[in-house]
């Protein structure tokens, strides 16, 4: 099976953000993203996720290197200092480039 | 001494004694927790079974009844920002946008609170409009979009389109999921009418108040982790989420006598003036005024006015609505 | 105009009119969810409820009762995927796994509707036989049986052996966690009796029209967001997910009282037959028929036949039952 | 012969015919899962309900009753573990981290087990006082404390002080989930005392029966999975698991007599002696002794005792206690 | 510590797949994996997890390069015709190899 | 945007570990953690999540390459006679270095 070379973007941010990120994603140009609830602590202090006001979502999107750049840079540049969150990319190897 | 009595009856309550549980589970650090799953399942439950109800009573009542006590309790939510807002702006000294998303929680309402306030008056026997889970219905709205606006005007220039719409904060205040279980629950009791009580009763009425006191030990719970934010909030905003509840709860009260509600009514509607949104409003807000600092608005509301209501605001209101009817 | 007036009736129960709110809560986007594991427990709850009162009530029947039209109902379900795979596979031009797997669908059944019938039943008054949740236990599996052997026969040579073994379809159809849940709080019951029932007839029993009622309103925003599926679907399955209902309903009635059941029982046995499985054979077809499209059939049973039967289904098949035991 | 009937008639109860299910859907291999989350919101009913129950019901009776017998418990919890880690550790040649982890398990308590043999009581209409709760109560945290010193006591030499540390065992046996909330609601109980019952008695009380069935339901998957694990921790561990069980049985009913309860008090007594606790030992157990080996401990209490006790031992204690009564 | 360099196979399928992706980790030589319930969004449109049916999960296992090789071969011819999902590889550095 | 090379540890343990560790993250120097809660399948057999005795927690922190070398090295040295658990370490780039 031969692999293809693509980003993987990494995002945590609080669940109100939800909507609001994988919106961007789809204008950012990804085809498809992956999402769950998780608890977290950081800056802004701990997301016990006990109700909705204080969860976390991470959100996982594969997508090519452009456009993970580009997905960052409105990530830094809107939602950072809107939201608790944080963002990062890595490399992956997909099987069917073509979906993404 | 009346209110004394008042607080006492209302403290040795299952409800409050369980949500005392809940802020000493969170105080000791005990590893209780609730599942989120089973926090959102019983708002659900509530808010069905609260809403069902209501528009049951609101069927027997007959509209004729409850449309004017309904648009002053509207019309009360929605002038609470007014004051508020300018309040914590030049009083508190609150970036306009916290303050316009702070104002908004408090012209709203929570239905656990006016939840609470209904078991209470059940305890001290005292009657009351079933009718007035309308009034919850029609004033959770209307605050968060004035507060909305308050805000935009505000913060018209940043960026970010996509996420400042007015268009998604009308959308959250009249879909969010809160309001649209009250109302929708509300609509299709009030097309049920006591046939339809009469098959859904054993569920959603007659284990009622025990849902409810298991609730106030999960709110209890989430209010207790909150109290260490406390700190980051500043005395203002303390002080403004114990004044501001007596002062609009006073208020509330006189509306309902206005507008023709029994005592136990007008209790409930000064109760719910003197409560602040911690579901409805904080998702809205925090759709639409992306900008405005959550620990504020959610400190404020849950961890100060919510327990103080459960606790002391409840019976107060109800002293203060007997010496007005007396 | 008895068959209006019957579905009159349906449209304003409650159960009927949260559905409709859940619709509408899709429809309308707005952010209500219940959570999975809500939707599980709602589910185990029901399959446990309507399974321990169904065994309880053979348990006072007596099995010499139960065993005709219980095997007449079993029949039925195996025979409908034989005259569906054909008309699907031909007339609907389906690709021979999909028609094999929608096949089996409207050969099983749908607890959930039937539940509502029984309920439909109990609030216009009419008696049937509380043993008819046998019906629903034994007609479950088979059709899934015969839905699989169809679609092995069409994909037999396509390769990865470990997927579409047969044994992995039988074990799923006999051993999936809804046929499991139902069978065995039958079985449960049935060993039990009335006097098991005594027990925990306060939490299976009485509030069960509630839990209904709450769990349609899921329903309704589960099946609301695959409407915009019917799309992809085409014509012919969207005119098969109401016509062949309608046809099964009025088979399932006929049987009913060919085999001696009441006219409330017949009713239940025509809403069993028109009714199409939406958790047992998903399940145990994506297992054992992987190539099988699942848009297809989860479309079909989910977003269209569901929704007619609990909104016309239920009420027409009883004034057909009417009409024929009259 | 009365054993015989006793266990007969427990049975054929929906409580453990359902745990039976559960055990064979684990067995078959169905697909059949609770949710966590359902398990965590019926494990804090069931605690929160017999806790509530307990309080009241003490409230009733009065402390001056209670304190007795309750200490008398209190002392048999604590000192099980003293006879116990001797006999695993040089009667089982376990290490002796594993063998005072089991201890703890052992002279700590299971309430479901107790909630099982309550209900068991109602079955055959044996009275009981209802503030045994009291005992379930305070014999849970004692012998983990005991446990938890003879571990450290044998392993003091090891690293990782930061989690070896007792006073995280000492707070877990405090304010552990389990323990928090029984003891919590035994005291709101008592605070609200009659009056407060009657508020959420619809809740709390009257559809418990049906819950613990469906909770045993549960019950019997989670302990069908561990099953297989049996293999692993020998035969020793095997009759351990269902001797000790007898016999500190038949030390609670004689304890229960010995400080004035009557036939059906003893009998609790001597089931709360004979269980093995499965939620709050193993937390604390792992936080403090962590290096004493899970499959032990929990196959134990979870996959032997757990089952023996709710299927058989339960009625045999009963049946003890009938024969020292009489 | 001296750490080792694996594989981690990331596979995000619907949930009726779950057992038949189990078993061809066990057959293919992974020793263990983890999985979690998740949303998704992609080329078969929405999961949203609301019901069993419409759910999605997320399998990470960590195995030796030639086995993440033989893994990812299968994946795409077997899997990948039946079931929505999304297979890739990431470089991992793992402490105790000999668990994988 | 620029991004900056950090690693990412993953840790997966049973749930009851989920103080001990996070307390060591904050001890090493993590600034913050996600975590949320995991099936899994390894050499210490199946934990199927059905009670909280028999779940896994998978815990998500990035630090400073530095920081992940002594995270790996004492949860090798004190958690794993212990614990089930693996943990591994992979290389990322963030926004915002400053977080971490
Ligand atoms: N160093 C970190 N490693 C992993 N997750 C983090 C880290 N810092 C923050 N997070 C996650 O990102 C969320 C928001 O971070 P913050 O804005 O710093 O509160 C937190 O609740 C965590 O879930
Ligand atoms: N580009 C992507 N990034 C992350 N996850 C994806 C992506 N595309 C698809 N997925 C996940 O894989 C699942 C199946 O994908 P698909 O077969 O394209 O519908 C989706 O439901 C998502 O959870
Ligand atoms: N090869 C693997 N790939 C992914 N996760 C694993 C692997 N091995 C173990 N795990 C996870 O780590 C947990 C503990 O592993 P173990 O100590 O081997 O039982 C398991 O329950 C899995 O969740
Ligand atoms: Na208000
Ligand atoms: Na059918
Ligand atoms: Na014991």
């Amino acid at each position: 099976m031969n692999t293809h070379p693509m980003k993987l973007v990494t995002i945590v941010c609080e669940a109100h953000a939800r909507d609001a990120v994988t919106k961007l994603l789809r204008d950012a140009g990804a085809h498809g993203w992956t999402l769950f609830a998780v608890e977290g602590d950081g800056s802004q202090g701990k997301r016990p996720a006990d109700i909705p006001e204080f969860a976390n979502v991470q959100i996982e999107v594969i997508v090519k290197p452009e456009v993970a750049e580009h997905l960052l840079e409105r990530l830094g540049t809107e939602f950072f200092p809107r939201y608790g969150m944080i963002a990062f990319e890595s490399d992956v190897r997909v099987i069917r480039a073509a979906k993404f | 001494m009346e209110i004394f009595d008042a607080v006492r009856a209302n403290l040795l309550s299952p409800a409050v004694l369980f949500f005392a549980l809940g802020l000493i589970a969170a105080l000791t650090k005990s590893d209780l927790k609730f599942p989120e799953s089973l926090y959102t399942a019983l708002t659900i439950y509530l808010l069905v079974a609260i809403g069902f109800k209501g528009g049951v009573a609101i069927n027997d009542a007959g509209l004729a009844k409850v449309w004017l006590p309904a648009l002053a309790a509207m019309t009360l939510g929605a002038l609470i920002p007014l004051w508020t807002y300018p309040l914590l702006r030049f009083g508190g000294k609150f970036p306009a946008v916290d303050a316009a998303a702070i104002a908004a929680h408090y012209g709203s309402v929570s239905a656990v609170t006016f939840i609470a306030a209904t078991n209470y008056l059940k305890a001290v026997n005292q009657p009351y409009e079933n009718y007035a889970t309308a009034f919850l219905a029609v004033m959770e709205s209307p605050a968060i979009l004035v507060g909305v606006v308050l805000g935009k005007l505000a913060t018209s220039k940043s960026g970010a389109p996509d996420m400042i719409s007015l268009k998604a904060a009308v959308h959250e205040a009249l879909f969010g999921r809160s309001i649209f279980l009250l109302v929708g629950a509300l609509i299709v009791g009030f097309l049920c009418g006591q046939p339809g009580m009469d098959k859904v009763e054993p569920f959603f009425v007659t284990p009622f108040q025990g849902v409810l006191a298991l609730f106030l030990l999960e709110m209890g719970l989430v209010a207790g982790r909150r109290l260490e934010d406390l700190k980051k909030v500043g005395p203002f905003l303390l002080a403004f989420g114990v004044v501001m509840p007596l002062l609009h709860g006073c208020l509330g009260v006189w509306f309902g006598q206005l507008t023709g509600l029994s005592l136990g009514g007008a209790t409930l509607l000064g109760v719910l003036a003197a409560s602040a949104s911690y579901i409805a409003a904080p998702a809205a807000i925090r759709m639409s005024l992306p900008d405005a600092n959550p620990t504020y608005y959610l400190t404020a509301s849950l961890a100060i006015t919510f327990p103080f209501n459960i606790a002391l605001g409840i019976p107060i209101y109800f002293a203060v609505a007997r010496r007005l009817y007396s």
